[in-house]
């Protein structure tokens, strides 16, 4: 492993800001890191928890949800809800193993193209530096490596 | 053909509260009794896995098999009664879902072993672990490998139906038989392959007497800590983790009932992906700030979220099984 | 709560003598702990940190080093010397923000044996803490000899209210803590609008010009204003417009008499001390005259001019205090 | 996972747009095209194309042949952002008789090829990105917009200039309009003024034909000194509650003759329109022109309020209109469109302590002054110190007074240097004083803005490039005894500089209403960070908001000059008589459903909804989503515990399938 380690990130982006950040930096032809594949939804409030583990399960090292800026939400207050959510799955995610490291909500308006970038450069290092997670395709591909791991630490000596 | 049909029930990896459960139909066994043979039931009859080979392929028309795929010895058990089964249940959390001995799939298989064979519960003074083979005079004894995840019944072998809970609730139970009697006798049809069966589609508080309101939490505590719980508010607004909202219907909201949180044995509702997401949005959704600081501090009142949200049913999640129980060493 | 690690720093013993023997007997009056940091060392003063940074930086740390090793429980450190105080938060401050400062630092400390987590300490100047934790209705209600008929002009100095790192004032140009801690001893505190003008600082020894100008331009104005007496927070102030006072009298042929005091020698006051303990006929200008004031009666300071029903002229509009007293007074009303 | 098993019960097409060289620049368009063709079959992708110009009409017929031709199901466009091209390829596949929401397009423009260089990486990004969008399109549903008839009926919130001019557009049209304002009267901010720039015409004299005109409109029912309280309903149909607040004075009898005023013995200060400079009685019509010019009886102040005696007014009044038990109205409306021109609050000087407003007598503030040149104002147009009656020699005008300062606000408030010239000529005019004029930067970007700036030079105004440091009152030499000292860099010079005048007037600048937060919320709309409206575009849509049926105009976006504010008016209620004319509007149909045999009432979802769509059935035990009031958020989908909430255009179907796609391996 020489090469350095490039790691895919799945990026959530609302309709209105942070979506439209996206294409302020493309028009503005601000050059960042390829490694975010931006899915589009409507709010950061529609970012439904099983979005991310699902992304996790089907190989993402890292996940980054982004919003309007708190208070500029343009359904009022639904990024607050994305927050909370965010929060707690952190929490949750942390008792599978996965870094908090690895999920990142970040707030940029539809005129911050330049933040949405450095965010996004900012975070690829981040998770890079955490390493892949490459999360096990259990269907199929699961059994492989469950027989490399199998005839277990079972077999000790008694003492 | 006058013989009766067939009726086998199995446990893998579980506690055989499963096998209570069914006898807890009092005399709706008799039923069983009346219109099947029983082939195959360790817990009730004596019969040889030698037996279960030696019979036709598919010839036993109803097989319950609960409990988890815990080693190879609950899979070959699995396999060999799917190829005997007609109708294969995936009976019970364990496996559907996984139930709690899923929760193993948390941490690596070791911790799983020095738990079970050194800590202080055990009486092991010299720290006898089990060894998969062993010589003796008649030849070589072997035990069965574990797995290094617990798996569902589903995710090794193909299941016809799924009956959730821990156990199933015996008037489920009882109804599940009478409808199989039915369709022996002609007069019902099965339900689509695949479905689950004794349970309904909505959720716990679907059967639940309390009264409920828009929900806002600006505190989780444990039930023990709420003093006195109100006996007709929902438990979840009086700030106890109640997995009620996101756990499937048919159980009559037993728990919520008698003033216990729901603990989501009868896993998700109809077509959710992941159960236990469903509860972090639900929770998180409706705590009462807008504050990183205070929400977090609020959080702070679920201590253990992986295991309040999957507890039944992280074998079965997206994600199944922690990374420490997968990941290579080194 | 009334805890504080004690930071007195160099002036308290020397110039500031007056400000220490003041705060000793009003502390014991307030019930206050302090807790003088064991082996502590000049902060620097104010141009050492603008000469060489490292050592400057590290000069300062070294206390707050000391101070964190020596905590009880509490984490706050007071310091009466407006210099030793900027000095310290600055510190405290400026290593959080630069992480390479803080290294560099660390690693002076380090060779004594110490070392300073920025952050970890609360640095607080004596003003804030009377103000904020020991509060104007405890002091008021300490105050046994009001000081009715003394005109004051509060004057902060410049170090004290700005950058203000830890926003417990109300005001960078014009705060009005002071004030009020006057008011509740009863003074009569003028509308001094120099507050946080600079003293001249250093230049009293630099530039002696610039200083008499300065020290002219405080001095003239709480005369103008009818002071009796200037109070201060700090030694640096006290000490250059009471001892350049007649300097700068004989470079403008003036003769300004007004005498600069701390303004704890004037809470020892009103706390009933007797006027020597808490360091009076220390100031070089004597306050003598000022303190005739008080106990004996006052002439009626210049009353406001009758209201008539025909109002004046064009009414004002409120001041930033007026308002929040405003809103206060509403707030009470309210909750009423 | 396991669908390329399955037979794919979808044909999709998909183009991919060279956008001439600005995407295949940098992403090899026919790599994309043969990848997706080999590797994307078992998804159900029939055929895979690219083309120069996707947006072109050759390009679109393409598409639309295709459909025809192959019998598409779904169509899927790799070119640039949806946010510029999605309505052109869904309106192509619709002519070919396509439903549109059965399209999707994938940005490679915005979000590859423009911002990454590595052609091998972006490649296999876009076709990482395309993968999903097939996958994702299998999943979209045939959707229809959905139609709600319009309330014929305005309302337009606030009774400025803006308001008025938006008012009255809809009036002549021949609709009606509810006009809610606040204060007694009509007029806004613009009724304080004397003069207007750069015309310098009396704003009095163009504002009151404006105000008569609305207060006598057939079509326009003015309600002053009232507040809406309550909004429900949405684009089409709101329903409106305003709480018309008792004037004491019944208005059916009422002639506006002004006796009960010159009666009334108890005066107080007027900070409202007089800015704090003035006086008014206790009962009162803000200024002599009021429409409508009932007077208000200001109760916390008269003194039958507080003793229980006096009655003057009523005593003398011809037609006992007074009326001191007159409580509070409460009145309904049903409306289809709202306008809020709810304009702004001036800054607050005094919390610039450094130039002592409030603590120094002769600073001003800009309104203060506007009322003191204002020959109907407190000083009958004599510009003198506070003391009331001496002219100054000297007068220092301060530009930027809490604008672009970001200790307070950051933006500019536009009007402030056409403000501060239209005071230097004033002063001139009045006193001939001195005029320093104190500015960071001259802005005069309007018609005949900077010829007025020339003029005012010509009038031996004097100019000091700088941001005044302090105002103090604290003399260093003989020549500043008695005078306010202003104390600035005059960067043009590159020195500090001192210069003693005898009247400071602050160019205030424009600030959110201090309340602009709870309208917002009343009404269903959001501020930005700094506090003024958010339009639905800030270049192409700034009159309306993301909130259908609710439009802005005025300072209630931002700070605007008069002109700014009248168009914004008319081009606000152009907005709304168009909604009008189409009878009933068309609304995205991104909107969510409940399974109500799924839904179990637990009611996680029920304070989701910041648009009030769910509601509760109790006796059904049961929650639902009102379509109409739906704004397609889709957060109550992702609260919901049971999975029993679904989402048109995004749902979990969608985006799950999405995720697959985007981390197929490329």
């Amino acid at each position: 492993m020489t090469e350095k380690f490039e790691p895919v990130i799945v990026g959530f982006t609302c309709n209105w800001c942070s979506y439209r950040a996206a294409d302020a930096a493309g028009t503005a032809r601000m050059k960042y890191a390829p490694n975010v594949r931006l899915i589009r939804l409507m709010c950061s409030g529609r970012l439904d928890p099983s979005f991310v583990i699902k992304a996790f399960a089907t190989g993402a090292d890292g996940v980054m949800i982004s919003g309007c800026h708190p208070g500029d939400c343009h359904y009022i207050s639904q990024n607050y809800k994305a927050l909370r959510r965010y929060l707690l799955l952190r929490r949750t995610l942390a008792g599978f193993g996965i870094e908090p490291g690895r999920v990142k909500l970040v707030w940029a308006s539809a005129a911050e193209g330049l933040k949405l970038t450095e965010e996004i450069n900012a975070f690829v290092e981040e998770v890079r530096a955490l390493g892949p997670l490459n999360w096990p395709k259990w269907d199929g591909a699961a059994e492989v490596f469950e027989s490399e791991l199998a005839p277990h630490i079972a077999t000790e000596v008694p003492a | 053909m006058t013989a009766k049909p067939k009726f086998a029930m199995y446990w893998a990896a579980s506690c055989g509260g499963c096998e209570i459960a069914v006898l807890n139909t009092n005399e709706k066994i008799l039923d069983v009794d009346a219109n099947f043979e029983v082939v195959f039931w360790p817990v009730a009859m004596d019969a040889k896995y030698e037996d279960v080979r030696a019979m036709e392929d598919g010839s036993i028309l109803l097989t319950l098999f609960n409990g988890g795929m815990r080693n190879n010895e609950n899979e070959e058990m699995a396999h060999l009664l799917r190829r005997k089964s007609k109708i294969l249940v995936a009976f019970g959390s364990c496996a559907t879902e996984g139930c709690i001995p899923g929760l193993a799939n948390l941490s690596p298989l070791s911790e799983m072993v020095d738990t079970a064979f050194t800590t202080i519960s055990t009486d092991n003074p010299d720290n006898i672990r089990p060894q998969t083979t062993f010589e003796v005079p008649e030849g070589t004894l072997t035990i069965p490998i574990l797995n290094p995840v617990l798996k569902t019944l589903a995710q090794v072998v193909d299941v016809d139906y799924y009956m959730p809970g821990c156990p199933p609730e015996s008037t489920q139970i009882a109804a599940v038989i009478d409808l199989v009697i039915q369709v022996v006798q002609g007069k019902a049809q099965l339900p689509p392959k695949g479905s689950v069966i004794g349970a309904g589609n909505s959720t716990v508080c679907d059967e639940c007497p309390r009264a409920r309101n828009v929900k806002v939490i600006s505190a989780f505590r444990r039930i023990q800590d709420v003093a006195p719980l109100d006996p007709n508010l929902c438990i979840l607004e009086q700030g106890v983790p109640c997995n009620g909202p996101a756990t499937r219907s048919g159980c009559n909201s037993r728990c919520p009932r008698v003033g216990a949180q729901c603990i989501g044995c009868y896993g998700p509702a109809e077509g959710v992906l992941d159960y236990g997401a469903r509860l972090v949005t639900a929770f998180a959704s409706v705590v009462d700030s807008d504050e990183p600081k205070e929400i977090e501090r609020i959080l702070e009142g679920i201590p253990d979220p992986t295991g309040q949200f999957y507890r039944f049913n992280l074998a079965d999640s997206m994600l199944r099984a922690g990374k420490s129980a997968w990941q290579k060493k080194g | 709560m009334n805890d504080y690690i004690y930071y007195p720093g160099c002036s308290m013993e020397g110039s500031g003598i007056a400000y220490h023997e003041s705060l000793m007997v009003v502390k014991k009056v307030l019930g206050m702990q302090l807790h003088e940091i064991d082996d502590w060392n000049c902060c620097g003063a104010t141009e050492y940190l603008g000469t060489s940074t490292i050592p400057a930086y590290s000069l300062i740390a070294r206390n707050l080093a000391l101070a964190a090793q020596q905590t009880v429980g509490n984490k706050t450190v007071m310091a009466p010397c407006s210099a030793c105080y900027l000095n310290l938060v600055k510190a405290d401050h400026n290593m959080a923000e630069s992480k390479v400062l803080g290294g560099k630092v660390n690693e002076a400390l380090a060779a004594g044996g110490l070392h300073y987590d920025p952050g970890s300490l609360t640095i607080r100047h004596l003003l804030d803490v009377f103000i904020n934790d020991v509060g104007l209705d405890t002091i008021k209600s300490k105050v046994t000899h009001p000081l009715t008929g003394m005109r004051v002009a509060p004057y902060l100095g410049c170090m004290v209210p700005r950058p203000d790192y830890g926003h417990q004032f109300s005001d960078y140009e014009q705060p009005t803590e002071l004030d009020d801690l006057l008011r509740a001893l009863g003074a009569d505190v003028i509308d001094y609008p120099l507050k946080t003008e600079c003293c001249g600082g250093h230049m009293a020894q630099i530039g002696p010009e610039t200083a008499y100008e300065m020290i002219r331009r405080l001095v003239s104005t709480a005369e103008n204003r009818q002071a009796d007496i200037m109070v201060t927070v700090c030694p640096m102030c006290q000490m250059n417009l009471d001892a350049y006072q007649p300097e700068t009298n004989s470079f403008f042929g003036t003769n300004y008499q007004m005498p600069i005091v701390f303004f704890t020698q004037l809470m020892g006051l009103a706390f009933g001390a007797d006027a020597k303990e808490v360091g009076f006929g220390r100031e070089l200008v004597s306050a003598k005259k000022a303190l005739a004031r008080i106990g004996v009666a006052a002439p009626a300071p210049a009353a406001s001019a009758p209201r008539s029903k025909k109002p004046q002229g064009l009414p004002m509009p409120a001041s930033k205090f007026q308002k929040k007293a405003a809103a206060e007074m509403a707030i009470k009303e309210g909750s009423k | 996972m396991s669908d390329e098993k399955k037979t794919p019960k979808e044909k999709i097409g998909v183009y991919v747009c060279h956008c001439g060289t600005n995407i295949s620049a940098v992403v090899d368009v026919e790599g994309v095209r043969d990848w997706v063709q080999k590797n994307m079959a078992g998804d159900g992708v029939v055929i895979a194309r690219d083309y120069k110009f996707m947006c072109s009409s050759l390009g679109q017929e393409l598409i639309e042949k295709d459909i025809k031709e192959l019998g598409l199901t779904r169509v899927v466009v790799a070119a640039c952002s949806p946010h510029l091209h999605e309505k052109t390829f869904r309106t192509a596949a619709e002519n070919a008789g396509l439903n549109p929401y059965l399209t999707e397009l994938v940005s490679i423009r915005e979000q590859i090829s423009w911002v990454h260089t590595d052609k091998a990486v972006a490649t296999a990004k876009a076709k990482s990105l395309v993968a999903g969008t097939v996958k994702r399109v299998v999943n979209n549903e045939a959707l229809e917009k959905l139609k709600v008839p319009i309330n014929a009926n305005t309302l337009v919130v606030g009774g400025g200039i803006a308001g008025i001019q938006a008012a009255l557009e809809i009036a002549n049209g021949g609709f009606h309009v509810y006009l809610v304002e606040r204060e007694p009267s009509l007029g806004g901010h613009m009724a304080q003024f004397d003069k207007t720039f750069p015309t310098l015409d009396c704003s009095a004299c163009i504002l009151t034909p404006r105000m008569v005109e609305a207060g006598t409109h057939p079509n326009i029912t003015v309600l002053t000194w009232s507040e809406v309280t309550n909004v429900s309903g949405y684009i089409g149909n709101f329903s409106v509650t305003i709480k018309k607040k008792s004037r004491c004075v019944n208005e059916e009898l009422c002639t506006g003759c002004g006796i009960c005023i010159e009666k009334c013995p108890k005066k107080v200060i007027d900070d409202t329109f007089e800015a704090g400079l003035g006086y008014r009685k206790v009962i009162y019509t803000p200024f002599a022109q009021a429409v409508p010019n009932f007077p208000v009886l200001d109760q916390p102040n008269c003194t039958y309020f507080e003793k229980g005696t006096c009655k003057a007014c009523e005593k003398f009044c011809p037609t006992n209109a007074i009326d001191f038990t007159q409580q509070d109205q409460i009145l309904n409306v049903e409306v289809g469109n709202i306008i809020l021109a709810t304009g702004y609050d001036l800054f607050d000087a005094s919390r610039m302590t450094n130039y002592g407003y409030g603590r120094l007598a002769n600073v001003y503030s800009s309104l203060e002054f506007e009322r003191m040149s204002n020959s109907s104002g407190p000083t009958n147009g004599h510009i003198v110190l506070r003391d009331g009656k001496t002219k100054p020699e000297t007068v220092g005008i301060i530009h930027c007074v809490g604008s672009r300062d970001k200790n307070f606000n950051n933006h500019c408030s536009a009007i402030c240097c056409m403000q501060s010239l239209k005071f230097a000529h004033l002063v001139k005019e009045h006193t001939g004083a001195t005029v320093y004029e104190f500015y960071i930067d001259m802005r005069t970007p309007a018609k005949s803005y900077d010829e007025f700036y020339q003029r005012i030079i010509d009038e031996g105004t004097v100019f000091v490039r700088g941001k005044v440091a302090e105002i103090s009152d604290i003399p260093r030499i003989p020549d500043e005894e008695g005078k306010l000292i202003i104390q600035v860099e005059d960067t043009l010079v590159g020195k500090q500089r001192r210069i003693p005048v005898d009247m400071v007037i602050l160019s205030n600048g424009l600030e959110p209403r201090a309340d602009a937060k709870q309208v917002g919320k009343l009404f269903g709309i959001s501020c930005s960070s700094d506090g003024w409206y958010i339009e639905r575009h800030p270049k192409l849509d700034p009159v309306t908001t993301m909130t259908e049926g609710i439009l802005i105009a005025g300072c209630a976006s931002g700070p605007k000059d008069i002109p700014a504010s009248v168009s914004q008016g008319a081009a606000a209620a152009a907005r709304v008589m168009d909604k009008i004319l189409q009878k009933e509007v068309e609304l995205e149909p991104v909107r969510a459903t409940i399974d109500e045999d799924k839904c179990s009432g637990c009611r996680i979802c029920n304070n989701m909804c910041p648009f009030s769509a769910i509601l509760y059935i109790e006796d059904k035990g049961v929650t639902r989503v009102n379509p109409a009031l739906c704004q397609g958020c889709g957060t109550c989908i992702a609260a919901c515990p049971a999975g029993a909430i679904s989402g048109t255009g995004f749902s979990d179907e969608q985006i799950l399938a999405q995720i697959d796609g985007i981390l197929m391996a490329v």
